[in-house]
């Protein structure tokens, strides 16, 4: 029966001019895109457009190399688009320290991506915990809930995957091409944070985070997620916080790990000194989730820590002496100057290019453009000028004094007039741009 | 170019690979053709895979083929990375015009049809004609290559704007990390002035590394390198069409009674030389940029791409626009016009009466031609060049729709009143006319200079270039494909299958790309990676799923189409000279046509569309008189 | 067999047509032209419509003569065609009727294309040292980058030097916002645009605004809006939309780079300069405040107003 | 020659202008086009970037031309295009060593031609003047759009960088000069580092912008220092000169090669009636790229 069909076929297709029979079998390769088709066909009809990771896709497992120590070196130029892993590897010729995560013995790794999956999910069901232990409070304070994890995972998977990658590691398809390059979350650090100096913490604050992803990095490639659904921003800061604590157990672990002769003890000692351990809890399934606990902990004090700037103290009519004051503050000459020009070099215009804590190049600020990467707000200057970027080696102002405020301040409207040279003061505006033959003019 | 320099082919290298003939080496254009078609139509697929279901899990949507799916990075997240989005319909775009279309009509139909049309034993240069399809393959080479180097092939959209394509970072980058250890290792201060100093490679080397963008990497310079090889192709081709169309007629065969793929061919060839040493200006212009550091496209301020700036410039990046299109608008016209002479003559042959109105056909072919070198900034109403301009430029391009429209309604008059054989290549031809009214229609509202403030860049345009380019130009080669299979390899395809082809295809594609107005009525815009973050686009998704389910049908059709064609050349029934009883003289030729075409130089007497003549046997003329006996038993006077 | 030849054209023609018409006429679909809010836009739509209707009518009339012969004239008619080889008048009378077809579009197009664009083209107000540019109501800076846009708002008047020198330095005071064009019904808007990287569009669909943005240089663009879409609360401090809730996106219209397709903002047309004033005053005291307490209460309230927290 | 020689009827038309020559013509017209394409594009940037100020382009001093050098090479080339159609004017009249004479002479010429513009180019090399490095010399008049230009950028650096290594070699080189040269060579290297000094007082380094103006401003005093100088559109105009003169180099190498087949046939047995069309073909090529040249030559060298 099948064999007549076949035959019937090939006559139809072939005419009469190839004698019936002897071939039929041959004619096989006939059906093949007909089977594909009909598949693709009753495939494709099968899905609607579901948004999300697929269930079974796990986070990868870290390979990349860990920066222990970046070089003090200012080299001429940023590494090239594409080239930071190459130019990460380099590093240790330069002074810098770096690991290979992969040079773990091969058991260590598998416990660790066992215990990562167990307490924070796959990237569809993403969660902080495993949900026996102790985080639930702290956690819903953070809305590190896995409702909103799942769905920040979603929104993450549709508007930053394609920079800041799976696992938040900076080095999505598009991330490979920008400068600098985007936020590797992995080592729990964010640049633009506003929590109090005072008690150390080095944590961002769910605000400062919403901030970044509402009105995006100016002078970055990060763009402004401002008319996004609250809700949304909402999961995703979640979502990118749980990306961050991931990152650091992980990379808490291995850059130990990986030093000569530590081992998990040793864990135990930095991390969490608090800890009364014994020989057999000396184990890293019991140490990820009291460090896990730990973070979150950090997390949610520096939900409190907000640094409140002083009430601001100058009249309207005081803006111009303020700014003189400021930029003696700003220069190297005065004697209680903080001498940020020394960074900032021709306020911003000729500034070196700086290793990171990641091991990327970044230059600081060039403050004659009016281009802030932390937020053009008076406020969020005050914030990074009394914080710093740490990550980045901008040190916190080390403005002491009962005046500490009102020198903040100082400083604030300085670098807040620098852009615009009609504002300044006479003698500052030639110091900055140039006696007036000399001033680049911007038209 | 004497014949006696052109000897017969003796082994097989000579006689099929590096031949002189100009019927091998169009048959070679045809099979690289067809390869690159298979390419860029499956780049199409992963185009419409992504708008179909942008957010879909790609291991969902591709479960029926885990190896496809296996073979998506897993930090991509189960998703098609943007950049590959760029990469795919920018090098659709490429492939189906740079290496399809026109090495199908230019290369492969008018290397095999102008000799035998006009009764010439070859081309005036086969040496020439050889070198023309050799050239090529450099340009194959880059463009394959650009898949595989760092950072994929370009993604700039096949019109390359800068500064996007062209953008550099540097100057000189060396790898910072060995840069910085070169200076650690010799702490000679100062350093030695020499050093400073990057010699002229180097630079050109680290350039070539150091792209702006995903966009502008090493892939963007393999794809300007493989245009100014396709293009130094074409180039040879045209200067040996016109040479050979002006100087090797049969005796007999005037301008005017050359059959209307000629006068394509010809018209196309003049064009082309005169219109594609401009791209290859603009190629070279930012190829330089590209590389060496010139600032031809580079603004006077330079550019800041997040912290970092550009050198200064001087240049425009307008004018890029400006040399492309100069090419690129004549180049729909390359891409449209042989098919329109061919549709003409497969309409003609299967209507079996003669073509209506045959010198306004010329007429407006040269019209458009003409027209066509002054209505290139219609593609850039919106650029911000000054809008004074834009008005000329929509007075002439209004002026280019009434040849077009002229040519239309001559083909309608042709096949008024005709007696109409229904066959896979006048069925193609047909719905050739059919659907180049709809796309010639469509563009008139980007003519009109405030509806393409609304149209330009959203899916209108994509459907308007598709009804153009797929819808007509590929319809024109399938009816060519299906009317010259016989005198190409002496055998005919299968017409069932062909109307099963046609059939589906038609459909199919109008499915695929009609929709697409609707798209851009409703403003969708065009090179986008997931529509589905606006919300005014929201309600056109369906539209998109739609599309993008007839587009992978289409492309599984296909399939048919390359099957029959396949098999047909080793197992078709044989056909005789004459299939289709045409008057042209490449029918008068053996099938196929063996070394030297004519067995004796044939001496035209008439039109090439002497049908319907009451007076003669068979109701016709053959161009050289002869009738149906003769030519069948190869008896020529 | 040709039967189905010539109904196979009709149908895929006919299901081309339909398929407009459904679009056209069930507007809930959201298949046909988005709302238009804008002075120019409602001509482009005019003249959009002629368009489709002079082709509409070209297209049956050849589609239907098509279809006609292929129903008429197959090979297995009777008779035999005659040897017709063409006829100078048909060619004079189907070159001009299409001719004139076309200047009528283009007559219809001029006077809206010079309304669009020639308005301030070449742009007189950027040599000058006018404050403003003649009849402008309201001066907006567009700088696109990838892959954003960010919207500089005049809020005092412009220096003395003119308008250039204000898009490049501009005032301490101005508000700087990414993403979000705000307007008032009614004001005759004037738009800067320019770029820091590669060539951008600026696509506004419900205003049918779309101009390229160029490196290296600045394109006056004008608009007004005729339909308002929010209004400002002061109350709650936020923009309320409509209730019609219309949401009017920007997007870019040339391909960008990778993220192209994520250069999307959104266009807020207030009622009136009352509201757009509020606004206004409300952003600049959130983008200007050094108090932590004057923000902080409603710092996560809405989104609206924090995106213009910049 | 085609298919019609060996058709014996003269009622029907039959071409007389042979395909190779008619080919040539064809190949020049798009190469006309390719010339007029860059020349045109040439232009509009010009006039885009200058908008018709004489200022707001480089002098013949800053940027090294010399038109006697451009003078001469005119001269080469026309003589060349003499020479070649005096050896094609022998060939016709079977005058085997005028041919040869006229090919080797014109092979002989467009080789200095070459040769004379490889050392231009080594000299601009050398005056470091390299497209996308040359520092621009900022005119009020001339457009800055970007405030962020203000920022040291890429190319500048590199500027900076050469500007820097030049001087430190100078001043190394010249241990015992002190004359003013020297001393204004100092301050300018001083004033190009970031400035710690060594009571860790801070002194802004020259801004870009005004780096290149002191730059200019030296140059202008000590001509001798080894400074580059910073040039109006200097970057354009390197563009433009490589370009052209590139590209048209690369069309003259391409005709010397034809001259020289030209040569070896006509040394190794006399060229046959039937290469005539070559060698018309060759003198024609030659002739067009002389005839660029003699639109390039006012454009680079005399404007």
């Amino acid at each position: 029966m099948f064999g007549t069909l076949i035959h019937s076929f090939h006559n139809w297709f072939f005419g009469r001019q190839i004698p019936a029979g002897s071939k039929g079998r041959k004619n096989q390769w006939f059906r093949e895109p007909v089977r594909f088709g009909a598949v693709l066909v009753l495939g494709l009809c099968s899905c609607a457009d579901k948004e999300g990771y697929p269930d079974d896709l796990p986070y990868p497992q870290r390979v990349d190399l860990i920066v222990e120590e970046a070089p003090k070196l200012s080299p001429n130029n940023p590494s090239p688009p594409g080239g930071l892993e190459k130019s990460i590897a380099n590093l240790g010729l330069v002074g810098g320290k770096i690991l290979d995560p992969v040079k773990l013995p091969e058991a260590t790794q598998t416990e660790i991506t066992k215990l990562l999956a167990e307490q924070f999910g796959t990237p569809a069901q993403p969660r902080v915990g495993d949900g026996k232990t102790n985080l639930p409070e702290l956690g819903k304070k953070l809305k590190l809930d896995s409702q909103t994890l799942a769905q920040g995972s979603v929104a993450y998977r549709r508007n930053c995957l394609h920079c800041h990658g799976l696992s938040g590691d900076g080095k999505g398809s598009s991330g490979l091409w920008v400068h600098p390059p985007p936020r590797d979350f992995r080592q729990g650090r964010f640049k633009f944070i506003s929590t109090n100096p005072a008690k150390n913490l080095n944590r961002p604050r769910r605000e400062d985070i919403l901030r970044t992803i509402r009105m995006g990095l100016h002078g970055t490639s990060m763009p402004a997620f401002g008319i996004l659904p609250t809700e949304e921003l909402e999961a995703l800061a979640s979502y990118v916080i749980h990306l961050g604590i991931r990152g650091e157990v992980e990379f808490t672990i291995e850059k130990t790990l990986l030093k000569p002769q530590s081992q998990v003890l040793n864990l135990f000692e930095n991390y969490l000194p608090d800890e009364e351990v014994s020989k057999d809890q000396e184990t890293l399934a019991f140490f990820v989730p009291k460090f896990l606990q730990e973070i979150v902990r950090q997390y949610h004090t520096a939900e409190s820590q907000v640094l409140v700037p002083p009430e601001y103290p100058f009249k309207d009519s005081e803006l111009s002496d303020s700014i003189r004051r400021g930029f003696r503050l700003f220069s190297s000459q005065a004697p209680d100057a903080l001498g940020c020009v020394s960074c900032h070099i021709d306020y911003g215009r000729q500034s070196p290019w700086q290793y990171d804590e990641w091991g990327s190049l970044n230059r600081p600020s060039n403050l004659t453009a009016g281009i802030y990467k932390g937020g053009r707000r008076p406020l969020d200057l005050f914030w990074r000028i009394k914080r710093g970027i740490p990550p980045s080696k901008m040190p916190a102002a080390t403005l002491t004094g009962e005046d500490e405020g009102k020198k903040t301040w100082d400083l604030v409207n300085f670098i807040e007039a620098l852009p615009f040279p009609a504002t300044l003061p006479e003698e500052v505006r030639n110091a900055v741009y140039g006696s007036t033959g000399r001033i680049a003019k911007p038209n | 170019m004497n014949h006696d320099s052109h000897p017969a082919p003796g082994n097989f290298l000579t006689k099929y690979v590096f031949s002189g003939d100009h019927k091998i080496i169009g048959i070679q254009f045809l099979f690289s053709g067809l390869l690159f078609w298979i390419l860029g139509g499956l780049l199409a697929l992963g185009v419409r895979l992504q708008l179909g279901w942008p957010n879909q899990a790609l291991n969902e949507l591709l479960k029926w083929f885990p190896s496809l799916a296996d073979s998506i990075p897993a930090s991509w997240g189960s998703r098609i990375s943007p950049e590959f989005y760029t990469m795919l319909f920018t090098m659709h775009a490429t492939v189906m015009i740079f290496f399809v279309v026109v090495p199908w009509l230019g290369g492969a139909f008018g290397n095999y049809l102008i000799p035998l049309m006009i009764g010439a034993k070859d081309m005036a240069f086969p040496k020439l004609n050889m070198l023309s399809y050799w050239v090529l393959w450099p340009a194959f080479f880059f463009l394959l290559a650009s898949f595989f180097v760092d950072g994929g092939a370009a993604g700039s959209g096949w019109t390359a704007y800068p500064t996007l394509s062209s953008a550099t970072q540097n100057a000189d980058i060396p790898d910072p990390g060995l840069d910085a250890a070169a200076k650690a290792t010799t702490p000679t201060n100062p350093p030695s002035p020499t050093s400073m100093e990057p010699g002229l490679w180097e630079r050109i080397k680290n350039r070539w590394n150091s792209p702006a963008a995903g966009q502008s990497g090493q892939g963007q310079v393999y794809w300007l390198l493989a245009l100014i090889f396709s293009g130094t192709s074409s180039m040879m081709g045209s200067v040996n069409y016109i040479t050979t169309i002006l100087n090797c007629r049969a005796p007999g065969m005037t301008l005017m009674r050359m059959p209307l793929t000629v006068w394509g061919m010809f018209v196309t060839a003049i064009l082309q030389s005169l219109a594609l040493p401009v791209l290859t200006v603009a190629l070279i212009m930012q190829f330089l940029d590209r590389t060496v550091g010139t600032v031809f496209f580079l603004p006077p301020a330079g550019l800041a791409f997040g912290n970092w700036q550009t050198g200064t410039g001087g240049g425009q990046p307008l004018l890029w626009q400006h040399l492309f299109w100069f090419y690129s608008h004549p180049a729909v016209y390359i891409m449209i016009l042989p098919a329109m002479g061919m549709v003409s003559d497969v309409l003609v042959a299967f209507c079996r009466k003669p073509l209506f109105g045959y010198k306004p056909m010329v007429f407006s072919m040269i019209g458009i031609a003409g027209l066509g070198f002054i209505v290139w900034g219609h593609h850039m109403f919106q650029s911000g060049m000054d809008p004074r301009l834009g008005t000329g430029f929509m007075a002439a391009t209004v002026l280019i729709a009434v040849p077009s429209a002229v040519k239309i309604f001559n083909w309608l008059a042709t096949i008024w009143g005709s007696r109409i054989r229904f066959t896979s290549a006048s069925l193609n031809a047909l719905a050739f006319i059919s659907m180049f009214i709809i796309g010639g229609l469509s563009g008139i509202y980007m003519a009109s200079t405030p509806v393409d403030i609304y149209i330009h860049d959203t899916y209108f345009i994509v459907a308007h270039i598709h009804y153009v380019l797929f819808l007509s130009s590929m319809f024109g080669i399938y009816a060519g494909i299906h009317f010259w299979f016989p005198k190409m390899f002496g055998r005919t395809m299968n017409d069932s299958l062909g109307k099963v082809h046609f059939f589906l295809t038609f459909l199919l594609a109008n499915g695929t790309f009609f929709p697409m107005h609707i798209l851009g009525i409703r403003g969708h815009p065009r090179r986008y990676y997931d529509p589905t973050i606006f919300d005014w686009l929201a309600s056109v998704q369906p539209l998109n799923q739609f599309v993008s389910i007839c587009a992978i049908l289409l492309g599984l059709v296909q399939v048919i189409f390359l099957a029959n064609f396949l098999f047909s050349i080793f197992f078709g029934p044989k056909s005789g000279r004459n299939p289709w009883e045409a008057n042209t003289l490449e029918w008068e030729t053996p099938s196929p046509p063996g070394h030297g075409n004519f067995e004796t130089t044939p001496i035209v007497l008439h039109g090439p569309y002497e049908y319907a003549v009451t007076t003669a046997i068979n109701g016709r003329f053959s161009q050289t008189g002869l009738n149906r006996d003769q030519i069948q038993q190869g008896n020529h006077p | 067999m040709h039967r189905f030849w010539s109904l196979l054209f009709a149908a895929v023609n006919m299901a081309c047509l339909a398929l407009l018409v459904v679009a056209y006429a069930y507007p809930g679909l959201g298949w046909w032209l988005p709302d238009s809010a804008s002075t120019q836009a409602n001509e482009i739509d005019s003249l959009f419509y002629l368009i489709t209707g002079l082709c509409a009518f070209f297209f049956v009339a050849t589609q239907g003569i098509l279809i006609y012969s292929l129903w008429r004239f197959p090979s297995t008619a009777p008779g035999s065609p005659s040897p017709i080889h063409g006829h100078p008048g048909l060619e004079i009378g189907w070159t001009i009727a299409p001719l004139v077809g076309l200047l009528v579009i283009t007559a219809a197009s001029l006077p809206v294309w010079k309304e669009a664009r020639y308005q301030g083209f070449p742009p007189p107000a950027l040599e000058g040292t006018n404050p403003l540019p003649p009849e402008a109501d309201q001066v907006i800076l567009v700088t696109a980058r990838q892959w954003d846009w960010h919207l500089k708002y005049a809020t005092e008047s412009l220096p003395a030097e003119g308008i250039r020198q204000w898009a490049s330095v501009g005032n301490p005071s101005d508000l700087i916002i990414a993403n979000e064009l705000h307007v008032w019904k009614g004001a005759k808007v004037s738009l800067l645009l320019r770029t820091t990287d590669v060539i951008h569009s600026f696509f506004v669909p419900a205003l049918r605004l779309k101009q390229d943005t160029l490196p290296g240089k600045t394109i006056p663009m004008r608009f007004e809006a005729t339909v308002s879409n929010v209004r400002f609360d002061p109350a709650e401090g936020r923009v309320v939309p409509n209730e019609t809730k219309a949401s009017w996106e920007i997007a870019c219209a040339e391909l960008c780079g990778g993220n192209h397709f994520r250069m999307r903002g959104k266009l807020f047309v207030h009622p009136d300069r009352k509201s757009y004033d509020a606004w206004l005053d409300h952003s600049r005291r959130q983008t200007r405040s050094r108090s932590l307490t004057a923000m902080l209460p409603n710092a996560s309230s809405s989104n609206q107003k924090e995106g213009a927290l910049q | 020659m085609n298919a019609l020689a060996d058709y014996p009827s003269p009622t029907l038309e039959v071409p007389t202008f042979p395909s190779a020559k008619l080919a040539m013509w064809l190949f020049l017209a798009t190469e006309v086009m390719l010339f007029s394409g860059l020349l045109a594009g040439c232009y509009v940037l010009k006039a885009g970037a200058t908008g018709g100020n004489p200022n707001l382009w480089p002098t013949r001093e800053q940027t090294h031309i010399q038109p006697w050098l451009g003078t001469l090479n005119t001269i080469l080339l026309v003589v060349s295009s003499l020479c070649l159609s005096f050896a094609l004017n022998a060939l016709k009249s079977g005058n085997i060593k005028g041919t040869m004479g006229g090919f080797g002479l014109g092979f002989v010429l467009g080789s200095a031609f070459l040769g004379i513009k490889a050392w231009e180019y080594r000299d601009k090399f050398h005056h470091g003047l390299i497209p996308g490095s040359i520092a621009e010399a900022i005119n009020n008049n001339q457009t800055h759009d970007s405030k962020r230009m203000q920022m040291l950028s890429s190319g500048q650096r590199v500027w900076l960088d050469l500007q820097r290594g030049q001087l430190e070699k100078y001043v190394h080189d010249h241990p015992n000069q002190q004359g003013p040269d020297m001393v204004a060579a100092k301050a300018f290297l001083a004033s190009l580092r970031d400035g710690k000094k060594a009571n860790g007082d801070y002194i802004r380094p020259l801004s870009p912008v005004e780096a290149a103006q002191e730059a200019n401003r030296i140059l202008e005093k000590y001509p001798d220092l080894p400074v580059y100088p910073a040039l109006p559109n200097g970057n354009l105009w390197a563009s433009f000169y490589f370009t052209l003169t590139g590209i048209h180099a690369t069309h003259l190498f391409a005709g010397l090669i034809l001259i020289a087949i030209c040569l070896i046939r006509a040394i190794s047995g006399g060229l046959p009636p039937e290469n005539l069309d070559f060698a018309e073909n060759t003198a024609l090529y030659w002739h067009f790229v002389d005839l660029v040249w003699l639109f390039l030559f006012p454009l680079i060298y005399l404007i």
